[in-house]
Formats: structure tokens, C-alpha cells, sequence
């Protein structure tokens, strides 16, 4: 075995994260490991490189005991890391990143030509030719995870651990992601993956490790698996896989209720029309850096308007501000929980009831008991794995965080909800009720906007889909057109394939 | 003719009426001053006078906050041939440095006002508790060494108990709050030795809240003469002050105007009087006759 | 086009603005003697600022640096009085001794995850105690090799004098700029401003670097102490009050961005220089009371503050609109 | 309740701590007596001259709460006393003293809340700009001399007393109370945390993050006014150059002693009060103990660096780990702790 791991224990205040795990992975293969959120999968892997020190367990690398106390030790042992939020600088240049720690020096001094030439030679690997020398912070969420699994590739001499790396990438993206990891694969490296995309473990890996609660349930490989009984194992139960038939398709389009008019920014996005009605759900689908976020920030007051506007049937509304735009009756759950979503040091309940409190205003706090009501329900209903409603947002697992922050925008009830990659890293079970409760809330009227790049997600929540190429609104499939191959279709449609315009 | 004055900074009320006088007599006789604020720093002194010599101006005055570091500065200003002339803090460079300083002694200030504490208790024994200026300023050096000299041969004075109050009337009166405390609530305390007026009328302040009444139960001693410690004396909460003039720039410019006349050196120092106040001496009277002085 | 150089060029053009404005009201002011003076006079707080620019670019920050200074003149004028040693031995062990008070901070802000603000906070008053431990009154330093140091200075067209220790500021700016930009060391600096964790999960070694970064700031107040006691040549115990906070501002004022992770080393050259020249336009000026100064150097800071943002914000629009 | 007992219990055991060391050099140091009507003993005093850190306190909690910092609470003491030092001496009434000092902590306050929430200047250094300023116009008020007043009224806020405790330790303990029901009876307490800890998602959520942070501000004004009045009323006189000098870096002290983090976030005004009590013990305590003032800082610095180290997350971490240990069976690894806040970065 190349990395064996023996009895390894982790516990939180209050949780147990690990309990008694053992692991092998062989040189040469890539091995899933799956679990509910929360089951302790990122946890592993912290205590695995260094970023967590273990309360008990073993591990050897090439039959050497070994005993990282941080990444960086990890990382000279041959074992490089994505992490599961983006971990890298954004303050840094693309470059710096991910030459970061090797890069070539002259005479001492680190030579920034070569780092840059070096940079880009890696990038090219993964079809992104994008300016190394820009801040990596002023790129999308995907880039910066290609520049993360790009650099972890290259510090990686034996094992590659891989995070949860394609949760926010779209199909084009993942192929050569995965073409990048089979060939290390064919190399004699060891790769572990986590993800919530049963379709690319089936497709990528050669073995499983399912864990629950903490403790490991199998290993099998992962040929002859079925999806069905891989699910109960992470679950423990069977799961009724409700497929959505979206609400509107059968019926006519429902008559709008919002309508924005030739609404654009300068350099963020090209002016477009959009109207929605009660009870639609409408896709945003697009190629990275489209401009669905954009589109999204801009419904939502985060960027103002520079043209347009937009009225519903009253009579035109002001999106000046977030705060304008959430009087207006909307809601935004936004990409990157981590810098936009969560607010870390507070506890679940006080993030559950942000939305609502900040709504009501500071005057008129709302009644604790009431508060733990609505933080209990949520809890339940999105299954949050947590020891209690008083503890720390922060401290979840990342699929966990995801749903506390859609909670907090389902407790406001909003006529016009705006999710941005709303599923992304929930597990199958949580992505089921998710799915569910869109459902069940439309059907009450509200009007949802979904970004995703899970083709087969849109597909099973839009009753309409645009498209966008190029920070513009170019397409729009509705009724039978809402197909993953339409899809597919209008997004490539005079582009390269997979081709990210620099 | 153009004069620079490199002024300390405006930390207290006597620096504020020096620097008052100062424009007022170089307006009377017809000078342009260029002013500049140190802020209480020695680099910020140096790099005015430096620019005052870039300037090319006629004179300098300075009020140096240290005594020590002026000397490849003075320099400067003598290849320029610009004479310098310090105002009421002396320095330790070489006499031909500089024309000459205007000053008192601020040893001798020490000495006077102990030397009235000596006279007036008159052989009894005495505790006095010590409010020192900012550690380290040369006043605070300088007023306690006199002070120490000039009781050092009266067994009955001593010194029990000395703290800086940092020249501000907020920690004068918090200090002397802690020293009533410890000398069992003032009862052992027979006189206060402030090094300036601003600490004792603060003290003063916390004497009465303790009930006792100072200038009878505690006799107050301090230097520099500004009015509100002759409002002090008036309503008797005060013994004894020592003056230490504002008006600086007065003899600093006859100096200067003789020089630039017929190149007539002054003398290296020109001390200013250091005279004792005491109750007797019409306080009302002097109060009336500072207090629109800029004090 | 990098976006994060834009403070940089917009502190520079500001710099430059204020230069002509100075200029057209006293046209004395561009000559080599002022220049020369801006360098002499402003050589401690270059030094002491690209220690500054370090810690600030890490995420910290160092209060510490003002007392050290006077520490560091008290320490050399008390040694020479009373030992007899040639000068260039005690700065040897002057730097070593600020040097290792600075990895000590160092090493509690990273080990007890303190903050930087309180443990150097503590540092301040630590250093300023021992000045006054050694020297209450101020101490001349009467040392001849302080004389050929004081002298040393090449003499400029127009009478200005290009001083030893004026250069010696620009070679420790040109040092910082190599370490900050051109090390490792230096990019873990950033990375750690960027964000301590994720700067871990990359691979930084937080506690060396913290220690480092700490240290060498403590070794430039040690440096910039030098040459505060070559510059006043003596060592006074109430020296440098402030500094810190002036360092502090005119790293800002350079483009660096105080909560870390962005900045240039040379911006805090440019703002050493803005510092001295609204100095110097004071003086040249002559006419402001002593309050009026304070409120007018608020005032100018603030404006130069908001012309960077406006500057700023001009040209991002520019960019984005632009070049999307 | 017992929550914030539980909060508080670290600084309450430092106080303990240190009143017990300064017993130690002063042994009369807890004695209190009863003196026509008024408490007096070394404690009262601690408490009276705790005053000015303790109003400042409350407000830089607030502050420090939402990630910013205030540098120029020093200044605005002094603008805040020459103000009122000026209606009283151009015969202004004391109530309207009053109101011309707050009204001008108020805009204070305001002046720097705009610049940081709406400019976006960063708070340490627009705070900066109005520590030089805020000086500079203290003295304009008062042309550089000590303005000093005879009202009695006034100056009672200072050196009175009321029901035997000096009027100051019921300013700071009322304003204290004021405050921390306002925080936690309401729910501004939850919204500034939410924005001291990330800013950009408490806005997204609806949080109007600009208004708080100027209020915040403006409440700092108020605190900071309230202890320039104090000290003000308490010398009779405002002294434009040496009022609150350098008194913000000691409220800042005070705010971490009360374990309050400079990242912003959680935060407890009891705790600060604490901690500002902490410092006055130990200010009182040198001068009691009749030490030189040479050495003022060097044991200032040092009890402040014991008390913060011993409090410090690393050390209690690992006394949590072996009272846990202890209690449950030994680990083999001891665990470093790790931190639970994700990296401060708010840029956008
Ligand atoms: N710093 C922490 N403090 C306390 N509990 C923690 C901490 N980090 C993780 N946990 C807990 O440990 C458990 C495992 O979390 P982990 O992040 O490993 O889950 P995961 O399997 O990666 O889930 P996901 O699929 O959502 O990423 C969770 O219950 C979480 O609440
Ligand atoms: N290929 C690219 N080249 C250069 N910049 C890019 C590219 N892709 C994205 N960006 C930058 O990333 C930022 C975010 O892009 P945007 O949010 O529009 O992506 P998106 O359509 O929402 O896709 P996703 O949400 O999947 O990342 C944009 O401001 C853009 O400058
Ligand atoms: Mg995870
Ligand atoms: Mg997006």
C-alpha cells in the first residue's frame, strides 16, 4: 500500500468527528471517499496532511510511519492537497499561487519572469490561459479552483488529495481535470477524491470508502457498485430520488410578475430582459465567467444598475442596494458561502435569523423562542449535522454551512429567491429535499432564479433556461427545449469547446 | 528682517504665553517670524532649523526640548552664518555654537523654592511629597536636583514620597490623591513640592476633597508663576511660587538687534530672574496682570 | 494590467502634484539643500518604516518601533559614556539585542495568538521603561567617530549635502524592496497577510515567519535607532514619541493596505517623502500657530487620502469599463 | 445571567489576582471607610479613576466589535472638555454645557463613521487623521491655556458624590448598563457582531452595515465626551494639551484584557469595564506602593503581558486540555489548538 492510515480518531467539543477510521490507498489507483455531510471527510484529510492533529490512529506513507504537523511537512512528504474551500491567496498573483513555495530563483532571488513563464506552461495543461499576473482574487470561484488543483498537482510527488474539486466547475472543466488525473493515475500516484457527484465517482475512480458519522462503513471497489446501494451506505436508508417535473412545463407560462427592462452594467454584464412569473423557475446556464453571478448581483442591488430598471405589477422597484432589493421581496443565497455567505463566529440559529432579524430592524428583536423554533425546524428539515443550534456556524462541514445560509434565506420567505450554485457540495440526500423544498415553495408562488452548473440540476428544477456566453443573454430554451443536450448545445454554440475566453 | 522660531510644542499654558510674546514682540518691532511646531519632538526641532537655514532667514530662535544632539545642526546654521539663539532651555553643545540664551536657571528655581520651604518651617519637622514633571524632561531633572540641594543640610526636610504627575493638573491632583491615601490620608504630609503650578493647583484640588486645607495643613510650593496659582494664593490654598518669565524673546531680540548692528556679542547667557511669590506679595494683583497674557 | 500597483502610481502622482503646488508658492523648496534635508532629516523613519511596511503587509503590527528607537540611543550613549567601546561593537550589540526583542515578539504574537497590536503595545512601554532604566536625563555622545559619521556627506550642486545616513535610508528601502518582492520570505509575508489559514494550508511556516518578520522590524528600529543618535548625537530616553504612529502612516499613505497582503515597499519611500514635505511646507509656511499645524496636518492627510481612493476608483472604473 | 458570569470570570480572577499582589506592597489597600457620607479608601478611588478608561471602554467595544478601531477617543475627550470648559466660561448654564460637549462627541463620532463607512477609509487611520486634529482643535478652543470654570454643578459630574460612591463610578456603571441592555435586550448586539465578523455577507443578508458602523462610531463620540466631561469637571479646568493623552491605547488595553477580540465579532462591555478596572489597579497600586516613576512602565508592561498570556486563547486551550485529560483518559497527541474563525479577509 502506498498511504495506510490505522485507527485515526478526531474529536470536537462535542462531536465525534472521527471514529476509528482505517484507509488504504494503492499506488496507482484513484479512491473515492463518500459521505453524508458531515461525515468527517475533510476532517480526515486535515488530520491526513497536517491541518488538524489527530487524537489517535496511524498512518504510513510507503511503509514509513509518518506524522505531519502541517501542511507544509505534508506537502515535502509528496502529499499534495485541495482543500475543500478554495485555499489559495487571493492577494497573490495567479503566478505567485502556484509557483508558491518552488518558486525557480537566480541568484537567491526569486526570478519573476521564469515563475511567470513556468505558471503559464502549468495553466495551459488545463486550458486556461488567463493573465498569471493578475491578482488570482479577481477571478471566478473556478478558476481559482483550477489554480488549486493545478498547483497541488504539481507539488504532489505520491498522493493527490482531492477535496470536493469540481464543485464548482461545469463538464468541460471536469474532463480535463479528470484527463489531468488519470494520467497521474497511469503515473503510479495515489489520488483521493471526494465528491458529491455520484457520476464522476462512477466515472473517475477504481475504488470507494463510504463513511457515516464518522466511522468507516465499506471499501469496494468501485466497478459493480450500484448507485442504489452506494447511497444506503452513506445514507443508511434508501432514497426516494423524487425527479421533478418542473412546474410550469406542462402548463402554459405563467403570467409575470417581475419584470426587468434592458437591465446592464458596463463590464459586468450586457443590457437584457427578464421576466418572471409566480411559481417559475428560470436557469442561468453559461460557461465559467459568462456572467450568471454577475447577472444575479446585479437583480439583487449587490452591483447597481447602470441601465434599466425593474418594476413588478405595482410599479417600479428600487434594487439600489441589497437592502432595497430584499424590501423588494427578494432573497440572494450567493456562490461563495465562505466570504459571502456565513458569518463564521456566530451560531447556527443567528445565522439562520440574520435575514429576518436585520429585516425587522434592531429596535424589535425577535422573541428567543421563536428563534430556536425556526432554527430547530430548518435543522430538521435540511438535516444539518450539527451538535445543537448554539453552535458556531464555522465549525460545520461545508455542505452543512450551505444549507444553514439557503435556511436563512427560506426563513424569509421572499417572493423572488435568487440561488447561485445553491447545491454546491450537498450530498446526495440533502440535494434531494433541497430540490424538494424549491418545489414545494414555488408551488406556494415564489418565483425562483437558479444558477448551476450541474446540467442535470437545471434540468430537473427550470421550467425555463437562459443562456449566456460572454457577459451576455444570447439564448433562452423553454417548455421541451429544457434539455441537458439543448442545454449543452446553446451554451457551446460558436465556441470552442470548453474553451475559456481569456 | 526674517527670525525663525523652532517652538517646543504647546504643551502647557506658560509654553503657549512664551510663544504669544514671542509674536507679539517680534509684530512691535517690525520682524517677519517664521514659526514652526515641533510637537514635542527633537528630529521635527532639527528639521525646521534645517529649513530655516535652507530658507535663508536672519536669525533662529530655539527652544530646545533636550539639552543634548544640537550640535552638527548648530552647525549648520553657523556655515550659514545665521546666529541661533536658545530661549529658556539651555544645551549642551559648545559656547561658540550658538549667540547666546535666554534663560533662568532652572537648578537655581529648585533651589529657591526650597530654600523658602527651609525658611518657613523654620527648624520643625517637615514630610514634603514631590511632584515631578515628565521623567526624563530637563525641568523635571533640574527643579529636583536644586530642590534636594537646597534642603540636603536640613535634617528636619525630607522627601518621603515622589512621583511624576507629568506636568498636567489631571495627574497632579490623581497622584496626589494616592500620596493622601498613603500618608494616612494627608495627615503625615506637611508640604508639597510641585515642579510646576498646573500639577499643584491639581493637587490643590484633591487636598480640599480630602478635606484638609491646603496652604495650612499642607503648605504648596511650585515654579513658573502662571495665574491661576496666584488665584491659588489669593483664596490662601497657596504658599509660594517661583517665577519662571514667558517673556523670553524680549532680551533674545535686544541681543540679537545689538549683533546685527555692530557684530556685538552677547554674553553666553542672559538668565532671566527667577523670583519668589509668596502670598504677601498681592497675588489678586499679579493674577489680574497675567491672566491676559496667553497663559 | 495589474490592478494592485494602481495605489502606488496614484501615491506617486500625488507626490509629484504636491511637489509643483510646494513649489509654485516657495520655489525654494525644489532646490538639492531641501532635497538633501528630506533625506537627512526623514533617514530614521525610512528605515523604521520599511520595517513597518513588513510587519503591516503580514497582517501585524509593531508599536514598539518609537521606543525602541529611543532605547536604542539611550543604549548607545549609556554604553560608550561608561564602557568605552568603539561605537561599531555596540551597534553590533544593540542590533542583535532589538533584533531578538523583536522575534520575542514575534514568537508571542504567534504562539499565544496574541495580538500584535497588544503584545507590541506591551513591547512600547517595555522598551521605553528600560530607556528610563538606563538614562533618565538625555546623554551626549561624544564620541570622535561619531563626528567623521555626522560628516560624512557628499556636498551637492546648490550647497545641498547628500548625507551617510540619507543614503544609508535608501539602501535599506532598496534592501526591503529585494526582501519583500524577490524572497520567499517575503511571499510568505504576503501569503500570511492574505489570510493566516489558508496561508498555512499553502504551506507557510507561520511561526517562522512571524518570528522573522518581527524580528526584522525590531532590527530597523535598532538600524533607524543608530541613526536617530548619528542625527541628534545623543540618547534621550523621551526621544521618537510617536514615531510608530507616523511610520504607520506614512506606510498607509505608500499604498499599503494596513490589514495586510498588499502594498509596495518603495510606496512607503514615497510616503517618508509626503511626510517630510508637508513638514517642511509648514515650516517654509511659518505662519501657523501650533494648533492650526496640528489641524492642517490632519487636514493634509486626509486629503491625500481621499485623492488616492478617488484616484483610485477613477482609474478601476476606467480599467473595468474599459478593458472588459 | 450566568453566561456572562462565565464570560467574565477571567478578568474577575485577574482582578483578584492583582488586587491581592498590590495588598501585598499596600496592605491598607482594600480598607474603605466612611467619611461624612462618602466612601473613601484606596478601592473608591480605583473605581473613581478608572472612570475616563472605563467610559472609553464601552465605547471601543463597540467598535473593536465590529473589526475597527478608534485612535482618536484621546482627542475627543479633549474637544469634548475645552467645549464645555468655554459655554461655562462665556456663562453658559451646566445643562447646556453638557449638551455643547456631547453634541460635539456626537460629531465627532459622526465625522469619523463617515469617513470609515462611507469613504472606506480604514478605521485605524481615519481615526488617525482626528488624533492629530482633534488636538489641534482642542487647543483652538482653548488658544492653548487651561480653561478653568467655577461651576459648581459641573464640576460635581467630576469630585461629587451621590449615595456615598463618587459621581464618576456611576456615570461609567450607569452608561455601562445602558449599553449592554441596549446591545443584548435589542437586537444591535447580534447585527454589529454580525458585521465585525464578515461585513460583506451581514450585508448581503440585509444588515444595513453602513448605519451601524457610523452609529458605532457615534457612540464612541458619546463615551469619549462623556469621559473628557469627567475629567474635565474633575480639574475644573480643560487642558487642551494633556487631556486624554495617549488614553486610547489604554482603552484599547482594556478592551483585550476584557478578552475581546481585535478581529472583531463577540464581544462583552462587562468584560472591558473589567478590564479597564484592571489597568487602574495596577496605575493606583504603583503609585501606592511608592516605587520611582522610572520604572511606572516596565511594571505596567509586565503585569500587562502576564495577565494577557495567562488569558491568552493558545494557554487556556491547553488548560481546557488537561482539566479535559484530567477528567476524561489521557490522548496520546496533544492537540494544537485550531482556531475556528476562518482567515480575516474581507476584500472583495
Ligand atoms: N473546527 C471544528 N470544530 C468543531 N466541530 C467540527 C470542526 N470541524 C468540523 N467539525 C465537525 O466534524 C464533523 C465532520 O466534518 P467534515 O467537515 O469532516 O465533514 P465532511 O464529510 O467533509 O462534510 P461535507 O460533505 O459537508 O464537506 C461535522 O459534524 C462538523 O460539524
Ligand atoms: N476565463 C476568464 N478569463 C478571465 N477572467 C475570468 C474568466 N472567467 C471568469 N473571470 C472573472 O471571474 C469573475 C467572475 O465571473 P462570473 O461570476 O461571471 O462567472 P459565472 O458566470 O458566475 O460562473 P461561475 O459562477 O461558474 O464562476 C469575473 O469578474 C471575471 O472577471
Ligand atoms: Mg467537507
Ligand atoms: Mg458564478
Amino acid at each position: 500500500m502506498l498511504l495506510s492510515i490505522r485507527s485515526l480518531t478526531k474529536v470536537f467539543p462535542g462531536t465525534r468527528a472521527l471514529d476509528d477510521v482505517d484507509l488504504d490507498i494503492a499506488a496507482g489507483e484513484v479512491h473515492a471517499l463518500l459521505g453524508e455531510n458531515g461525515a468527517g471527510k475533510s476532517t480526515l484529510i486535515k488530520c491526513l496532511t497536517g491541518a488538524y492533529r489527530r487524537d489517535a490512529g496511524t498512518i504510513t506513507l510507503e511503509g514509513a510511519a509518518i506524522d505531519p504537523r502541517s501542511t507544509r511537512e505534508a506537502q515535502e512528504l509528496g502529499i499534495g492537497t485541495v482543500y475543500q474551500e478554495v485555499n489559495l491567496l487571493p492577494n497573490l498573483t495567479v503566478a505567485q499561487n502556484l509557483m508558491f513555495g518552488r518558486e525557480p530563483r537566480r541568484f537567491g532571488m526569486i526570478d519573476p519572469r521564469a515563475t511567470r513563464v513556468q505558471a503559464r506552461e502549468t495553466l495551459a495543461r488545463y486550458g486556461l490561459t488567463i493573465d498569471v499576473d493578475r491578482d488570482l482574487g479577481s477571478f471566478s470561484v473556478a478558476i481559482q479552483q483550477i489554480v488549486a488543483i493545478a498547483r497541488a498537482v504539481e507539488i504532489s510527488g505520491k498522493v493527490l488529495i482531492l477535496d470536493e474539486p469540481t464543485a464548482s466547475l461545469d463538464a468541460a472543466e471536469v474532463a480535463m481535470v479528470f484527463d489531468v488525473v488519470r494520467s497521474l493515475r497511469d503515473r503510479g500516484m495515489g489520488i483521493v477524491f471526494v465528491s458529491h457527484f455520484l457520476d464522476q465517482v462512477f466515472d473517475l475512480t477504481d475504488r470507494v470508502t463510504i463513511l457515516r458519522n464518522g466511522r468507516k462503513i465499506v471499501t469496494t471497489p468501485t466497478k459493480g457498485l450500484s448507485r442504489m446501494t452506494l447511497v444506503e451506505h452513506m445514507l443508511g436508508r434508501a432514497l426516494d430520488e423524487a425527479t421533478h417535473a418542473p412546474a410550469g412545463a406542462a402548463a402554459s407560462a405563467p403570467e409575470p410578475v417581475l419584470y426587468f427592462d434592458g437591465t446592464g452594467r458596463a463590464g459586468a454584464i450586457a443590457p437584457f430582459d427578464l421576466s418572471i412569473g409566480a411559481g417559475e423557475v428560470v436557469g442561468l446556464a453559461g460557461l465559467l465567467g459568462s456572467g450568471r453571478t454577475e447577472t444575479a448581483e446585479l437583480l439583487f442591488g449587490v452591483r447597481p444598475l447602470q441601465t434599466g430598471s425593474a418594476r413588478d405589477t405595482q410599479g417600479p422597484l428600487d434594487l439600489r442596494s441589497p437592502r432595497a432589493a430584499i424590501r423588494a421581496g427578494f432573497g440572494f443565497a450567493p456562490e461563495d458561502r465562505k466570504t459571502d455567505g456565513i458569518v463564521a463566529d456566530l451560531t447556527i440559529r443567528e445565522n439562520i435569523i440574520l435575514g429576518l432579524q436585520a429585516r425587522r430592524g434592531w429596535a424589535r428583536p425577535m422573541p428567543r423562542a421563536q428563534q430556536n423554533r425556526l432554527a430547530d425546524d430548518y435543522i430538521r428539515r435540511l438535516d444539518i449535522r450539527t451538535s445543537g443550534r448554539e453552535q458556531p456556524i464555522g465549525q460545520l462541514s461545508g455542505g452543512n454551512q450551505q444549507k444553514a445560509v439557503l435556511a436563512r434565506w427560506l426563513a424569509m420567505n421572499p417572493r423572488f429567491l435568487i440561488l447561485d450554485e445553491p447545491t454546491r457540495g450537498i450530498d446526495v440526500g440533502a440535494h434531494a429535499e433541497i430540490l424538494r423544498l424549491i418545489a414545494e415553495l414555488t408551488r406556494q408562488g415564489m418565483a425562483v432564479l437558479i444558477i448551476s452548473s450541474e446540467i442535470d440540476e437545471m434540468v430537473a428544477v427550470a421550467d425555463r433556461v437562459i443562456v449566456l456566453r460572454d457577459r451576455a443573454h444570447v439564448a433562452e430554451l423553454t417548455g421541451d427545449q429544457v434539455s441537458g443536450d439543448a442545454i449543452m448545445r446553446a451554451i457551446a454554440e460558436g465556441d470552442l469547446p470548453g474553451g475559456v475566453a481569456a | 528682517q526674517t527670525v525663525g522660531f523652532s517652538q517646543i510644542g504647546s504643551e502647557s499654558g506658560w509654553r503657549a504665553a512664551e510663544t504669544t510674546l514671542t509674536r507679539q514682540q517680534a509684530e512691535e518691532r517690525g520682524y517677519q517670524l517664521q514659526f514652526s511646531d515641533a510637537q514635542q519632538r527633537q528630529e521635527n526641532q532639527i528639521a525646521a532649523i534645517r529649513s530655516f537655514v535652507a530658507q535663508g532667514v536672519d536669525a533662529i530662535l530655539l527652544a530646545p526640548v533636550v539639552a543634548t544632539g544640537w550640535d552638527s545642526v548648530l552647525q549648520e546654521a553657523q556655515e550659514a552664518e545665521i546666529p541661533v539663539v536658545l530661549l529658556d532651555r539651555r544645551v549642551d553643545s559648545a559656547e561658540d555654537l550658538y549667540l547666546t540664551a535666554v534663560g533662568s536657571d532652572l537648578v537655581h528655581e529648585g533651589e529657591v523654592a526650597g530654600q523658602w520651604l527651609v525658611d518657613q518651617v523654620a527648624g520643625e519637622d517637615c514630610r514634603i511629597v514631590e511632584l515631578q514633571g515628565t521623567t526624563g524632561s530637563s525641568p523635571a531633572i533640574d527643579r529636583k536636583a536644586g530642590f534636594e540641594a537646597a534642603i540636603a543640610d536640613h535634617e528636619n526636610l525630607e522627601i518621603v514620597r515622589s512621583q511624576t504627575g507629568d506636568f498636567t493638573r489631571a495627574q497632579g491632583k490623581e497622584v496626589m490623591e494616592s500620596f493622601l491615601q498613603a500618608e494616612n490620608g494627608g495627615a503625615d504630609i506637611c508640604a508639597l513640592y510641585a515642579h510646576n503650578d498646573d500639577m499643584a493647583v491639581g493637587a490643590i484640588q484633591a487636598i480640599k476633597e480630602a478635606g484638609l486645607a491646603p496652604g495650612e495643613d499642607i503648605l504648596v510650593v511650585s515654579i513658573d508663576a502662571v495665574p491661576d496659582i496666584f488665584q491659588a494664593m489669593a483664596a490662601g490654598e497657596a504658599n509660594a511660587t517661583v517665577e519662571l518669565t514667558p517673556d523670553m524673546a524680549g532680551p533674545a531680540f535686544d541681543a540679537l538687534e545689538a549683533y546685527w548692528a555692530d557684530g556685538t556679542e552677547p554674553e553666553k547667557f542672559i538668565q532671566t530672574e527667577s523670583r519668589l511669590y509668596t502670598q504677601a506679595d498681592d497675588p489678586q494683583g499679579e493674577y489680574d496682570r497675567r491672566k491676559d497674557l496667553g497663559y | 494590467m495589474n490592478t494592485r500597483a494602481l495605489p502606488l502610481y496614484a501615491t506617486i502622482v500625488i507626490f509629484l502634484l504636491a511637489c509643483a503646488l510646494a513649489w509654485t508658492q516657495f520655489p525654494n523648496i525644489l532646490s538639492t539643500r531641501v532635497f538633501g534635508n528630506l533625506l537627512t532629516d526623514n533617514a530614521y523613519l525610512g528605515i523604521v518604516a520599511v520595517g513597518m511596511t513588513l510587519v503591516i503587509l503580514s497582517g501585524g503590527i509593531d508599536l514598539s518601533v518609537g521606543a525602541v528607537i529611543a532605547f536604542s540611543g539611550v543604549f548607545i550613549a549609556v554604553m560608550l559614556r561608561d564602557t568605552g567601546l568603539h561605537p561599531l561593537p555596540v551597534f553590533a550589540l544593540l542590533l542583535l539585542l532589538t533584533g531578538a526583542f523583536g522575534a520575542g515578539m514575534g514568537f508571542l504574537i504567534d504562539r499565544l495568538a496574541m495580538p500584535a497590536f497588544i503584545v507590541t503595545l506591551a513591547g512600547m512601554f517595555l522598551a521605553r521603561g528600560a530607556a528610563y532604566m538606563l538614562s533618565i536625563p538625555s546623554v551626549p555622545i561624544t564620541h570622535p567617530f561619531y563626528q567623521t559619521l555626522q560628516g560624512a556627506y557628499v556636498l551637492m550642486p546648490g550647497k545641498g549635502r547628500l548625507t551617510l545616513i540619507g543614503v544609508l535610508m535608501v539602501a535599506v528601502v532598496g534592501l526591503g524592496m529585494a526582501l519583500a518582492h524577490r524572497t520567499r520570505f517575503g511571499t510568505s509575508v504576503y501569503a500570511l497577510g492574505g489570510g493566516e489559514q489558508t496561508a498555512r494550508l499553502m504551506g507557510v511556516n507561520q511561526g517562522r515567519t512571524t518570528v522573522l518578520v518581527y524580528a526584522f522590524s525590531g532590527l530597523m528600529a535598532g538600524l533607524s535607532g543608530i541613526v536617530f543618535s548619528v542625527y541628534t548625537g545623543s540618547g534621550y530616553a523621551l526621544a521618537a514619541v510617536g514615531t510608530e504612529l507616523t511610520a504607520i502612516a506614512a506606510v498607509v499613505i505608500g499604498g499599503t493596505l494596513l490589514s495586510g497582503g498588499a502594498g509596495y515597499v518603495f510606496g512607503t519611500l514615497v510616503g517618508v517623502m509626503t511626510m517630510g514635505l508637508i513638514q517642511t511646507y509648514l515650516v517654509f509656511d511659518g505662519s501657523l500657530s501650533s494648533w492650526w499645524t496640528k489641524i492642517v496636518i490632519g487636514l493634509l492627510l486626509l486629503a491625500f487620502i481621499l485623492l488616492q481612493k478617488g484616484l483610485l476608483r477613477l482609474s478601476r472604473g476606467r480599467l473595468a469599463g474599459g478593458g472588459a | 445571567m450566568s453566561g456572562t458570569l462565565q464570560r467574565i470570570a477571567p478578568q474577575l480572577i485577574a482582578l483578584a489576582a492583582l488586587v491581592a499582589l498590590v495588598s501585598v506592597f499596600y496592605p491598607a489597600f482594600l480598607s474603605v471607610q466612611m467619611n461624612d457620607g462618602r466612601l473613601v479608601g484606596p478601592v473608591i478611588d480605583v473605581l473613581k479613576r478608572g472612570a475616563p478608561v472605563a467610559l472609553l471602554a464601552i465605547g471601543m467595544t463597540l467598535v473593536i466589535a465590529t473589526r475597527g478601531i478608534d485612535l482618536s477617543v484621546g482627542a475627543i475627550m479633549a474637544i469634548c472638555g475645552a467645549a464645555a470648559a468655554w459655554a461655562l466660561a462665556s456663562g453658559w448654564g451646566t445643562g447646556a454645557a453638557l449638551a455643547l460637549a456631547l453634541a460635539a462627541g456626537a460629531g465627532a463620532g459622526l465625522w469619523n463613521g463617515l469617513l470609515i463607512a462611507g469613504f472606506g477609509i480604514q478605521p485605524f487611520v481615519a481615526t488617525l487623521i482626528l488624533m492629530t486634529m482633534g488636538r489641534g482643535v482642542a487647543q483652538l478652543i482653548t488658544e492653548g491655556r487651561i480653561l478653568t470654570f467655577t461651576d459648581p454643578g459641573f464640576s460635581w459630574l467630576g469630585s461629587g458624590t451621590a449615595l456615598g460612591l463618587p459621581v464618576p463610578v456611576w456615570l461609567w456603571l450607569l452608561a455601562g448598563l445602558f449599553v449592554a441592555a441596549l446591545m443584548r435586550r435589542t437586537a444591535l448586539g447580534l447585527l454589529i457582531e454580525a458585521v465585525g465578523i464578515n461585513r460583506r455577507a451581514s450585508a448581503l443578508a440585509g444588515v444595513n452595515a453602513t448605519v451601524l458602523l457610523v452609529a458605532v462610531y457615534v457612540a464612541s463620540g458619546l463615551c469619549a465626551a462623556l469621559a473628557g466631561i469627567v475629567e474635565t469637571a474633575d480639574i475644573r479646568g480643560a487642558d487642551a494639551n494633556n487631556a486624554g493623552l495617549w488614553l486610547e491605547l489604554d482603552a484599547i488595553l482594556a478592551v483585550v484584557i476584557g478578552g475581546n477580540s481585535l478581529l472583531g465579532g463577540r464581544f462583552s462591555i462587562a468584560a472591558s469595564i473589567l478590564g479597564a478596572l484592571i489597568i487602574q489597579t495596577i496605575t493606583t497600586g504603583i503609585l501606592l506602593a511608592g516605587f520611582p516613576s522610572e520604572y511606572n512602565l516596565v511594571i505596567k508592561a509586565g503585569l500587562v503581558l502576564v495577565i494577557l498570556i495567562l488569558q491568552s486563547p493558545r494557554i487556556s486551550a491547553e488548560w481546557r486540555l488537561m482539566r479535559d485529560s484530567r477528567r476524561v483518559q489521557p490522548k496520546p497527541a496533544p492537540a494544537k489548538a485550531t482556531p475556528t474563525r476562518p482567515a480575516p479577509e474581507d476584500r472583495t
